[in-house]
């Protein structure tokens, strides 16, 4: 393996990044030509990075990888590392981001601020999936909170004020629970570091687990978010500017089911048994619910929004199903979620560049004139209903099958979703792109530039790959899903024999 | 052989992607000028010639004529005994469930592979001639090449995982198609009503999935197959109580047929399908997609042969269908949805026959049927195309002197469809009748009669198309009629091949599919159960239910004969003697406006109603903004206690201190 | 030598000394001296605090028989309260300039409520205690009261005064009586004397002294003087306010507790408690409706000194030295904050409402950048400082399973928030109006440290939880 | 009747009371405000002085004598800044000092 500290160029590249155009001065056309540039070269070369550390992955390997430790005086460390579970998300992030950039070329109000703050954002987000110190983490967790607050109310819509504390302090109220919860896992087990953590199954007695799993449940179903907390969503959503929407969708909404894979499952294995009906029931509600409510939407973010919670809540049921294939199908609907949804919001972005409208009725037979554009999207839409051939099925289709095998009903009405996924999805695209193009506004709107096109092409590329190969993406993890598993049973079955010995 | 097959599955999908990729997108987009708008905004979207390169349809074309051919090879060798399982790669593996990409070759594929594929090959090459007057022709071809590819992988899937790739792939091309001429509206909204009802089948087609491989750990066919026997009987956890296993996959698999085959309560979509080109609907809509479910029940019979349950719901749902389908086809006005219904009719007779367990017959039907309604559909369109797209049957007729050539395909199609003596559809149909007798059951005898009764309708509303559209007065118009020709030889020479079918096919293939040597002939790929006779007591169902079907044929042709062209008045007189009765069929008994009243409208209902008043009022009212709003009351209380003046301050020092010293005198002493 | 009569307090000597010349030069020069004592006061404290750090021994060692102590929590809180002082006094130099009210006694006033504030910490007495106390309050009165010709100023030295003295009858009263029922005003004396048990009246009495020294912290229910003093006084006292007088008020409070009433812990930790999620929730709360931005950073302060609270209710080695972390961290971030607030300035005046800070970010990029980061960290979001200073002291507060306690004092934390945020949102979200005047060079400098501390915390977090620990280490 | 320490106490804490409502309840006059704090100290005074008498120890006089020292210091700052509140707001009406709040 190789002896530099990879995770740590990859997390703080973007922050590197940032300060070049910290430094960068001027107003004019040239300064604002280098600050774009030198964002996409960051990100791109934080996606090479990232490549490099994928190859040298061993996915095989137990336990975490390209580990780096400093210590912080004693109550936490610099604690570096991937295993399976982290690495997709490093590099959906670093992957995604180069894309971000392009999307938002064109963005012309504070470009530097607007730079500096995705690859801050960049920073912290890859910094919640290496970290291994659950105060590192939550630094990281918590810190992109900043960067998403200004991006939001700054380059936002008209009500993104609104839209912006909102998501700020619902998430912030959120996640303080898991704070209390780090500390007082502090004092139960002596250290904050996730592998020591990892490594001691029923470090935490089964009363405490609940109450933690509680705490912690309460950030990531923000996060996630899961229905009844999901409000701040669809607000946030369509405030935000593209390529906002973009990285909350595809990688902010994941914090929370790799929070519930790397701390709630391992770590509170009997909490996790004990509330997986719980979670079952908000996850399949989030499904019927979120995706009715889908149907009724006016405003194409709007319905993606409601569209991201009903997928969630595909990757809650997988989680706590707590067997493979649930596992399996969270973890890849998570990663394809991020794909597929991402490059909705980025397509929604193409179209909301030249109309700056995303209601619904304001379009209609934008396929006449923008033939490339609707096919994309066709595609995407269709990866978002979980046609088969696409990423969105493999992944529903997993968490479908470790649902059923948990709970036949969850996974009866979860499956339903697929009927109403369907309905609300080609709605929407019906609205937007069929029938006969008599607005005004639209009848010189332009197909996509080789810009916007370049940004969807990957995407879709991957979708469709990862559809019909997704052993390119389930290889990374599926050994790290094995050995979650396997803590996860040894955590119950530890349980269980100490509470034999107290019956005998 | 391997790559044969390979060949026949996976050419379409080239086909596919250099027609819609290069030819099309591509093209257009380097062309940097975005197609002028006056091109494709014509309401019809097919009066504008396609501008582009001729290339990519005949290409796809080309290597759909290509692979026909390979699968009449494929079908023969098959036929010889051969079966055969080609891997292609490892899919999706997930624990225990593994599914790879793979193609398993028995009869049934082979039989599916040459409806298929000549089907489609004969409806490429008639589109050709069909659409060239279409902007977007590339797309069509690309999109009919993509179908072609997907309902392979579904019939030569060899895993439930693949099967449910084709069936949702063609369920893709079946939404693109019909929505073709988007521009229209009614052609949106059938396209995402077939979409989305389908969808309601692959509920019941993915709990299957999910189901198998909870019960057999596998969903690759040969494992499951083989362990299905040591379940039966047995039951497991689903939904609350305990089922019975094969029973519950049968049952729920069966709700996908359903769905994909236009079943009774989910074949809605059909008729409205028919807003796609003609093309599509001979097609998709016809000979192949639709079959799908059949073949599913088919591919399936070790699992119905083990549940007598589950096969006795597939008869009555398949005998109710045939029944109902005809009734409402008696009474329709539009010459593509009289088709339609009769093939909704045709896929229940389909599957009385695998109910009762004549899965070589019900295949049987379905390859003849396929033949018989291609061309019937492709003879419609040719009348369509020739009518500047008219399709109402009482604004034709007449059409005989002007339409020879289609007049006899029609005809070809119809002695056919209505089973008359050495036609296709006279040994397929006739068979699946004697099957439902014979099967000596309580459904089996109900199915009987449904089925005989449906002979009659059919024969009724297959005549009385012909009369409406090519005999008696003509109801065109000058203008229209001058303009009336016959296809151009295009179009016309594929019919020949489907007329061949629909003549031959019967006389051709019965002894194999049904005939004596049938066991041999289907070899692994149909399971019996042991206590399986239906083909003997086929033999052995007396003349009057043998000739049944046959005399509903002559009744029906001499009433269609009666009402339309010796007495015209009486229809009408009926139909308002009997007008509820008519109202009723005439508006598929309600069962759209049923759907809309149950499902669509509170669906939209339910969705506001969350929106605004689940997340509006109770989540945001009591969450964010109510907890927001309560914060701003105690910030506004607590500002007033900051009143300013100084005694105020001071009196809130003392109360302080004196409310500690209490609490502490209280708590301590 | 070490218990030597003056020792210990020679850095208190010296700066007394030093006021005094102080005060005559500028009595003798009148008014145009402003920059001379300026920089003499500066010099002054500079030179106390090289006192503090170098020249008061070691470890624990007392003076004027044992009235007065110095040990590690003295010389950390002392170098701390001359820093906050020094601060205060370069904050005002051109804002004296600008408001036309350069006089020579606002330095002085400065040192010499330093020097009580170092009275205080060292004190080891209630007799030290009370002397130190009222020589920083005497000080502070007149401060608030500085713009003479402004209503709002006298209304603020008025209010303070009234309620100060108020609060020092209270304090005097509950020393009456400790003194009475525990014999003795040492603070080692009483916790000999209370060993065994503990009489009512010095329960009263120590509530009565909490009271009093509650409400140099302003701590809820003693709070009410704070946002009008903060908003009445002229911004660079409010400053000063704002940090050094809390932090001696809170070295005091320590050192009563722990070295005088250790036996009634149960007693004083309720009462911590419930200063502590009182001072929580109203400074989460009232902050909100503010329009004032001084008057907000009142609201600020009590919140944030219901943290420090929380880390001396914990107690034990975590919980203190979070308290100081905490107060190391908060006395940054406010320096910071109101070296913002004081260079502020359009047409000649200064800005004091939110809404003025409307579009800052467009024409004063950097300036916003720091108040925006400064703003989050006070709302404590990680990675910032302010996330730090509350992560310790919860973490205090959850060993000492003060669970409810860090519950309310998380959600206040989101609470407050709100206003945090709004700061920032008036800055960057809303539409722009003038630039700010440029600011003077100190001001850029303290804001530019406070906002790389702030950044940079989590980076090299060692010397200040040194620090802190140092000031600990005699306690436990 | 003996004068215990009980009594001395007894009459510095009523004189406190009185202090402390004469802070809360007056609503006219600063100057009255000066005069209750005055008051409070004196209980205060009598405290120590009681408590040192019944102590037999010398500090609490000692305490005394410093807290009176301190309050004449008091006093005149208070007064000075009253008299500068005056200039400004030719009032002294305790009602009247609340510009400031909320």
């Amino acid at each position: 393996m190789s002896g530099w500290p990879i995770l740590s160029a990859v997390t703080l590249l973007p922050l590197i990044g940032a300060l070049f155009i910290l430094v960068i001065r001027g107003e004019d056309e040239i300064a604002l030509r280098n600050m774009r540039w030198t964002a996409l070269f960051t990100t791109a070369f934080t996606f090479i990075l990232s490549l490099i550390l994928w190859s040298n992955f061993d996915p095989a390997a137990p336990g975490f990888q390209f580990q780096e430790r400093y210590g912080w005086f004693g109550l936490m460390s610099y604690h570096l590392g991937v295993d399976g579970l982290g690495l997709p998300f490093v590099l959906l992030t670093a992957f995604l981001m180069p894309g971000v950039i392009l999307a938002s070329w064109h963005v012309d109000k504070r470009v530097k601020e607007y730079m500096i703050a995705f690859l801050v954002l960049e920073t912290l987000m890859i910094g919640v999936f290496v970290s291994l110190d659950l105060v590192l983490f939550y630094l990281f967790f918590e810190g992109g909170l900043i960067p998403m607050f200004l991006i939001i109310g700054i380059w936002g819509g008209p009500n993104r004020i609104y839209a912006t504390f909102k998501f700020f302090l619902y998430t912030l109220a959120g996640s303080v629970f898991m704070l209390l919860a780090i500390m007082a896992i502090y004092w139960q087990t002596g250290t904050t570091d996730i592998a020591q953590l990892l490594a001691k199954p029923s470090a935490i007695p089964a009363g405490m687990q609940t109450w933690l799993w509680l705490a912690f449940f309460a950030s990531f179903a923000v996060k996630m978010p899961m229905w009844p907390v999901h409000t701040w969503l669809p607000d946030a959503h369509v405030e935000a500017p593209t390529a906002g929407s973009v990285v909350l969708a595809a990688i902010l909404l994941k914090m929370g089911g790799y929070g519930f894979l790397r701390f709630s499952l391992p770590m509170f294995p009997l909490a996790s048994e004990m509330f997986a009906p719980f979670v079952f029931v908000l996850s399949v509600v989030a499904i019927v619910y979120t995706s009715l409510v889908a149907l009724a939407q006016e405003d194409i973010k709007k319905l993606i929004a409601y569209s991201s919670v009903a997928h969630m809540g595909f990757v809650t049921m997988g989680i706590f199903a707590m067997n493979k294939q649930g596992l399996d199908g969270a973890m890849f609907q998570m990663i394809s979620h991020g794909l597929v949804s991402g490059a909705l919001f980025l397509g929604v972005g193409v179209i909301y560049d030249r109309l700056h409208t995303r209601q619904i009725a304001a379009y209609g037979g934008l396929v006449h004139r923008m033939p490339m554009y609707a096919f994309i999207f066709m595609l995407f839409t269709m990866a978002n209903v979980g046609l088969p051939g696409t990423s969105g099925f493999i992944g529903e289709f997993l968490s479908l099958t470790g649902a059923f095998l948990s709970n036949t009903w969850v996974a009866f009405f979860a499956t339903t979703g697929v009927i109403l996924s369907a309905a609300y999805a080609l709605w929407l695209y019906r609205r937007v792109f069929f029938g006969p193009l008599e607005k005004e506004t639209l009848k010189s709107i332009t197909d996509m530039t080789w810009r916007e096109a370049s940004i969807l092409l990957p995407l879709a590329i991957l979708t469709i790959l990862f559809g019909i190969q997704p052993a390119l993406v389930t290889d990374i993890f599926n050994h790290s899903v094995n050995a979650l598993l396997g803590q996860v049973q040894a955590g119950l079955d530890m349980a269980a024999s100490v509470q034999q010995a107290v019956a005998q | 052989m391997n790559t044969v097959f390979l060949t026949i599955v996976f050419l379409p999908l080239l086909g596919a992607l250099i027609a819609g990729l290069a030819g099309t997108a591509v093209f257009r987009y380097a062309g940097s000028a975005p197609p002028a708008v006056e091109h494709a905004d014509d309401g019809e979207g097919h009066h504008h010639a396609h501008d582009g390169p001729r290339w990519p349809m005949l290409l796809t074309t080309g290597l759909l004529i290509v692979i026909a051919v390979l699968s009449w090879y494929a079908f023969f060798d098959v036929a010889a005994g051969h079966t055969y399982r080609v891997v292609v790669a490892e899919w999706l593996r997930s624990g225990r469930l593994v599914a790879p990409w793979a193609l398993r070759i028995d009869m049934l594929s082979a039989v599916m592979l040459v409806v298929v594929t000549t089907v489609s090959a004969v409806v490429h090459v008639y589109s050709l001639g069909y659409m060239s007057h279409d902007p977007h022709q590339p797309r069509f071809f690309a999109y009919l090449s993509f179908f072609t590819f997907a309902m392979l992988m579904l019939v030569t899937s060899d895993n439930l995982l693949q099967m449910f790739f084709g069936w949702e792939g063609v369920g893709l091309a079946s939404y693109l198609l019909i929505g073709f001429w988007y521009t229209r509206p009614a052609a949106n909204a059938a396209a995402i009503k077939a979409f989305v009802v389908n969808r309601v089948g692959d509920f019941g087609f993915a709990l299957g999935i999910f189901a198998t491989f909870a019960v057999f750990g596998s969903i690759e066919f040969t494992a499951i197959f083989e362990a299905a026997p040591a379940m039966a009987g047995k039951t497991f956890p689903f939904l609350g109580g305990e089922h019975d296993i094969l029973t519950t996959i049968c049952l729920l698999l069966f709700m996908g047929a359903m769905g994909k085959s236009a079943q009774f309560l989910l074949h809605t979509w059909l008729p409205d399908a028919m807003e796609g080109p003609t093309p599509v609907s001979a097609l998709i809509h016809a000979a192949t997609m639709v079959t799908a479910g059949v073949f599913l029940v088919a591919r399936f019979s070790p699992f119905y042969e083990l549940a007598p349950a589950a096969q006795n719901v597939v008869i009555l749902i398949g005998a109710i269908t045939a029944f109902f389908a005809a009734t409402v086809g008696l009474v329709q006005r539009d010459i593509k949805r009289v088709i339609a219904y009769s093939t909704c009719s045709q896929l229940g007779y389909m599957f009385v026959a695998m109910g009762v367990g004549a899965y070589g017959v019900g295949m049987f039907h379905l390859f003849t049927h396929a033949f018989f309604k291609a061309l019937l559909f492709l003879g419609a369109g040719s009348v369509i195309h020739a009518m500047s797209d008219e399709q109402d049957m009482f604004r034709m007729g007449g059409l005989f002197p002007y339409l020879k050539k289609t007049w006899f395909f029609m005809l070809v199609g119809t002695l056919a469809l209505t089973g008359f003596p050495f036609t296709a559809g006279y040994f397929s149909k006739d068979a699946i009748i004697e099957a439902a007798f014979a099967a000596h059951s309580q459904p089996g005898m109900f199915a009987f009669w449904m089925l005989v009764i449906a002979a009659l309708f059919t024969s009724f509303y297959s005549w009385r198309l012909m009369f409406l559209t090519f005999h008696g007065k003509s109801r065109v118009s000058r203008e229209t009629l001058a303009r009336v020709h016959d296809s151009p030889p295009v179009m016309i020479l594929p019919l020949y091949v489907l007329a061949a079918g629909a003549l031959f096919a019967g006389v051709l293939f019965a002894g194999k599919f049904i005939g004596a040597s049938e066991a041999v002939f289907w070899g692994k790929a149909i399971y019996r159960g042991p206590h399986n006779e239906i083909l003997h007591l086929m033999h052995e169902t007396p003349a009057w239910a043998k000739y049944a079907a046959t005399v509903m044929m002559a009744a029906g042709f001499a009433t269609a004969w009666l009402f339309y062209i010796a007495s015209p008045a009486i229809p009408e007189k009926l139909a308002e003697i009997f007008r509820p009765l008519y109202l009723f069929l005439y508006n598929k008994w309600y069962f759209d406006e049923l759907y809309e009243r149950i499902f669509v409208r509170p669906a939209f209902w339910l969705g506001r109603l969350l929106w605004k008043g689940g997340d509006g009022k109770v989540i945001d009212g009591f969450g964010p903004n109510g907890v927001a709003a309560r914060v701003l009351d105690v910030t506004a209380w607590a500002s007033r206690l900051q009143t300013g003046y100084l005694n105020h301050y001071a009196f809130a020092m003392l109360l302080g201190l004196a409310a500690l010293v209490t609490y502490l005198m209280m708590m301590g002493g | 030598m070490h218990n030597d009569l003056f020792f210990a307090a020679r850095p208190e000597i010296a700066l007394g000394l030093m006021a005094l010349a102080l005060l005559m030069i500028g009595v003798f020069r009148k008014d145009k001296s402003a920059d001379l004592i300026n920089s003499l006061s500066l010099l002054a404290l500079g030179v106390a605090a090289f006192m503090v750090i170098f020249m008061s021994g070691e470890g624990k060692v007392s003076a004027f028989n044992g009235a007065f102590v110095t040990d590690g929590l003295a010389r950390v809180m002392k170098a701390l309260a001359l820093f906050a002082s020094a601060l205060a006094i370069i904050m005002s130099v051109h804002f004296m300039k600008w408001e036309k009210m350069e006089r020579f006694e606002y330095p002085v006033l400065i040192v010499l409520a330093t020097l009580g504030m170092m009275t205080m910490i060292s004190a080891a007495g209630l007799i030290a205690l009370y002397l130190g106390l009222e020589l920083q309050a005497l000080a502070l009165y007149v401060l608030a009261a500085m713009n003479r010709d402004s209503t709002r100023s006298a209304e603020a030295g008025l209010k303070y005064f009234v309620l100060g003295a108020l609060s020092s009858g209270l304090l005097l009263y509950g020393a009456s009586l400790v003194y009475g029922f525990a014999g003795t005003v040492s603070f080692a004396g009483i916790a000999t004397a209370i060993k065994g048990g503990m009489h009512v009246g010095v329960t009263i009495g120590l509530v009565f002294i909490l009271a009093g020294l509650a409400f140099k912290i302003s701590s809820v229910p003693f709070h009410m003087w704070t946002p009008d003093v903060y908003e009445g006084a002229p911004t660079p006292v409010t400053a000063f306010f704002a940090a050094a007088p809390k932090i001696a008020a809170m070295a005091v409070i320590i050192r009563v507790l722990y070295e005088a009433f250790p036996a009634a812990s149960d007693q004083w930790r309720q009462v911590l408690i419930f200063m502590s999620i009182a001072s929580m929730a109203l400074g989460a709360f009232a902050g909100i409706a503010q329009q004032n931005i001084k008057r907000l950073m009142a609201y600020s302060s009590i919140g944030h000194m219901g943290y420090v609270l929380i880390g001396l209710a914990a107690g034990g080695q975590m919980g203190l030295r979070g308290a100081i972390i905490y107060l190391v961290i908060y006395l940054v971030m406010t320096a910071g904050v109101f070296a913002c607030i004081i260079a502020m300035r359009r047409d000649g005046r200064a800005i004091e409402t939110i809404e003025d800070f409307s579009g800052l970010a467009r024409h004063n990029k950097g300036l916003a950048f720091a108040l925006a980061m400064l703003m989050f960290s006070l709302a404590g979001i990680p990675p910032l400082a302010g996330f730090f200073a509350k992560y310790f002291v919860l973490l205090a507060a959850i060993k000492a399973g003060m669970l409810t306690l860090a519950i309310i004092g998380v959600l206040a934390s989101v609470v407050s928030a709100v206003y945090y945020l709004r700061i920032v949102k008036v800055m960057y979200f809303d539409e722009p109006r003038d630039a700010v005047s440029p600011m003077p060079m100190e001001l850029k400098l303290i804001i530019a440290l406070a906002t790389i501390f702030v950044l940079g915390f989590a980076a090299w977090p060692g010397p200040v939880v040194t620090l802190a620990q140092s000031a600990i280490v005699a306690f436990l | 009747m003996i004068i215990g320490v009980e009594h001395y106490l007894t009459v510095a804490a009523i004189l406190f009371a009185i202090g402390v409502f004469g802070i809360i309840v007056n609503r006219k006059n600063v100057i009255v405000i000066l005069m209750s704090v005055e008051l409070m100290l004196l209980a205060v005074n009598l405290n120590l002085v009681a408590f040192s008498g019944h102590l037999g120890d010398l500090v609490g006089q000692i305490f005394t004598m410093l807290i009176l020292t301190v309050a004449a210091a008091e006093a005149a700052i208070g007064l000075a800044i009253l008299v500068a509140y005056y200039r400004n707001r030719r009032s002294i009406s305790v009602d009247d000092i609340n510009s400031l709040k909320g």
